[in-house]
């Protein structure tokens, strides 16, 4: 049995907690996939790393422009409203705290909201940052998308991680698969959890200490 | 939808309360956000904080704002100039305070404010009185002083176009400080000239992205300074 | 008479040499100075110190620099991409060094280079490996840590429009660190698709004021990254 | 007997040193005077602090435009080339060391090349420093434009300044009505000196130590 959410239904529930107006920021990876399913009547703006505010969808192939691509290279398009500005500008936007919201892929997220998202420290791998550090110390909210667990069944989300930081306390909420969580000064609270699990298979999952916050709702998306 | 578009200059500034931070842009007679300067005197508000690159001009504006007795602390760069007299008297009466910081310095430090910058190390002021009782330190052989953000609660800003995102355009040197006063503020308040639609500024073009600005209020035929202290014009 | 044009990308990078600090803009496919790389390969300057976003892509270009060799260390924020074997090949090797740099530290350190300050605190990379052994400092209950400025031999640039006076105006996504880079480096070297006459550019477009520039060269028809790519294009 | 340079002659005397090219400012007061004695066939551009590169000329009063002034809030025009930009992008041109020369007034000039020019330092003053200090510190070059005395004849020229600084060592040489002096780092050397003054006269007017440079010419100027 499938018990777990797919990642377009991950990136579909947190779409839906993204506010109208906010200006957003989507990690490279599995957090561009939120953009697709932006519930209808929100006005977000989409900030690239590398100058864009304003960014809107892929273009087809025939009027892709290669001076118009977003912060993972890939081609875009600007809607009206767009902005351009250099490296030091949009980091500005970045670090200076005026992102609303930054979505990360996260190798590990710890209870006490460090990220991990940017290097294993496996000898002989390259290592490669690119924006990921200003981001989790930036935004002014930084959700974590990630698998609940590794594919060998290990907990992404952990008491401490081992691996390379991104950010100290980076993280304010994590959305897996399986649970929303939101990290607090007390600890990890699991805001909405899948039907089909029970809290102590979730804790077994999980390899943090997670309570159920005040209100503990259901984990659930469209078919998608 | 995203509309930072208000009514009118009141409501613009209809939540500056007393005791607030409030960065003015504009250098000499270009740029000051006038009309905006004479809602904030009718709005009321006291004890301010006030940065500007001078310190007003005439009887109106931020000239007008001082001579209300609004403003408890001015933190400007050159506070003289040919028709300063509001600024001197109450300076010299001792009802306003003064901080003078270097021209470069202001602007560096609203800027590492707006872009999350902890402090920096500038030579400005090195070995002279505004460097007294800052830290310094040598790096590669030239001396620096560590100057500290400047953040502020508000900015009043005038602008040249802007859309519904709140991005701008400014005329000629009226950018001066503008870009800077948008990124340091809390909230950030600009009256423009007019008022583009969406997608009606050149995204190359845009000068401040929207990202930086709160509120756009169309101001479409702004007083001209220069020809009020001409008139002799006072406000209110 | 100030003409800051020059006939050729090879006279263009002619005084570059062997050691030599080299900023290279662009970030991805847009935005790369290729043919002022693929003339810097013909002049034969070897144990460059490179800075770039990337670490180059197929065989053209930073990629071709460095498959000849050419580069010592390389200054990066992400090295790896889905053509990025070159690098990868001499790095595991060990014959290519690499400092990696979070993006919008390095962003800043060019400014600050090019703005005359001596560091800054930025709260970035706090806590991390890549924060590890720096100076840090709490202000106002944040963490920093003490960033230095990234000076440069030589920038080479790639932008859209260029006059004599080296003013230039960039494409788009193309911009990145283009601006950051001119100011950064002590020889600014840029190719531009078009020159405009003296006053072709409005003055409140221009994105780099020549002061940053010191030579242009015209590239009218520009490589496409993506096209040699798939191409299989190598260089020489 | 008029025995020194008149200010439009020390200014065309410093315009005379400004290489064909170079990129100038020209402080508040006095120093403005050097634009009107530029030698023909040489490009400046000229650079004010309020974001202007590309300076031009005072226009006549029915073309003035009150949103194109320079630092001394004087109408100004733009020359082809002129660019525009924030506060923060012409501090970087003047602190990055991207200006060629910098010409300021002086109250003071010491014989370390120590600046004073912003405060007199009296009592109940009003402060006010602009741009002078990252100028002094920043532009490549500095030349101290200044009457070699005060009204009262003391000298401005001295061992130590008494006025508040605006910037340390910053001076690199010194245009006055009665000579052009380099700040060297083995003292002032008098590169040239008006007719009709002995070097014992110009010595007794100084408040510093001077000594001839290995060549000493003569400062002169047309009638102008």
């Amino acid at each position: 049995m499938k018990q777990g959410l797919t990642r377009n239904q991950v990136a579909w529930r947190i779409a839906r907690d993204i506010p109208d107006g906010a200006i957003v920021n989507l990690g490279i990876g599995q957090p561009v996939l939120v953009a697709n399913f932006l519930p209808a009547g929100r006005e977000i703006v989409f900030h690239s790393e590398n100058g864009i505010l304003g960014m809107g969808p892929e273009p087809p192939e025939d009027a892709q422009d290669e001076d118009l691509i977003n912060a993972g290279k890939q081609p875009i398009t600007l809607l009206p409203g767009a902005s351009i500005c250099h490296h030091a500008d949009s980091f500005a936007m970045i670090r200076g705290r005026h992102l609303d919201l930054c979505v990360l892929g996260a190798f590990q997220v710890a209870a006490n909201g460090d990220l991990a998202n940017w290097s294993t420290g496996a000898e002989g791998a390259i290592p490669g940052v690119g924006g990921a550090m200003d981001l989790a110390v930036g935004a002014r909210a930084v959700y974590a998308m990630t698998d609940h667990c590794t594919r060998r069944g290990e907990p992404k989300i952990v008491a401490r991680a081992t691996y390379p930081l991104t950010g100290r306390g980076a993280v304010d909420r994590i959305y897996t698969d399986l649970a929303v969580i939101d990290v607090t000064p007390a600890g990890l609270a699991v805001r909405e959890m899948v039907r089909g699990l029970d809290f102590a298979e979730l804790r077994a999952r999980t390899g943090a200490p997670i309570e159920p916050a005040d209100r503990l709702g259901v984990l659930e998306a469209p078919e998608l | 939808m995203i509309d930072k578009r208000v009514a009118s200059v009141a409501e613009a500034v209809a939540d500056i309360t007393d005791g607030a931070t409030v960065l003015i842009g504009g250098f000499g007679e270009a740029g000051s956000p006038t009309e905006l300067i004479h809602a904030l005197i009718d709005r009321g508000a006291r004890g301010l904080t006030v940065v500007n690159n001078n310190a007003g001009n005439g009887h109106i504006g931020l000239a007008a704002l001082l001579e209300q007795r609004r403003v408890a602390r001015m933190i400007c760069t050159y506070p003289r100039s040919s028709h300063s007299e509001a600024f001197e008297e109450l300076y010299r009466a001792g009802e306003v305070a003064l901080e003078v910081v270097p021209q470069g310095t202001l602007a560096e430090r609203l800027r590492a404010a707006g872009a999350g910058i902890g402090g920096f190390y500038t030579p400005t002021a090195v070995g002279t009185p505004l460097g007294e009782g800052k830290e310094t330190r040598t790096i590669d052989g030239r001396d620096y002083v560590l100057e500290y953000p400047l953040h502020a609660d508000f900015a009043l800003i005038k602008a040249e176009r802007a859309d519904r995102w709140g991005n701008l355009t400014y005329r000629l040197a009226a950018r001066n400080f503008g870009p800077l006063m948008c990124m340091a503020a809390e909230t950030t308040i600009v009256q423009a000239r007019s008022l583009a639609e969406l997608g009606g500024i050149d995204p190359e073009a845009v000068v401040t992205p929207g990202i930086f600005v709160d509120r756009v209020v169309a101001v479409p035929e702004p007083m001209s300074e220069r020809e009020a202290i001409l008139r002799g014009d006072r406000y209110p």
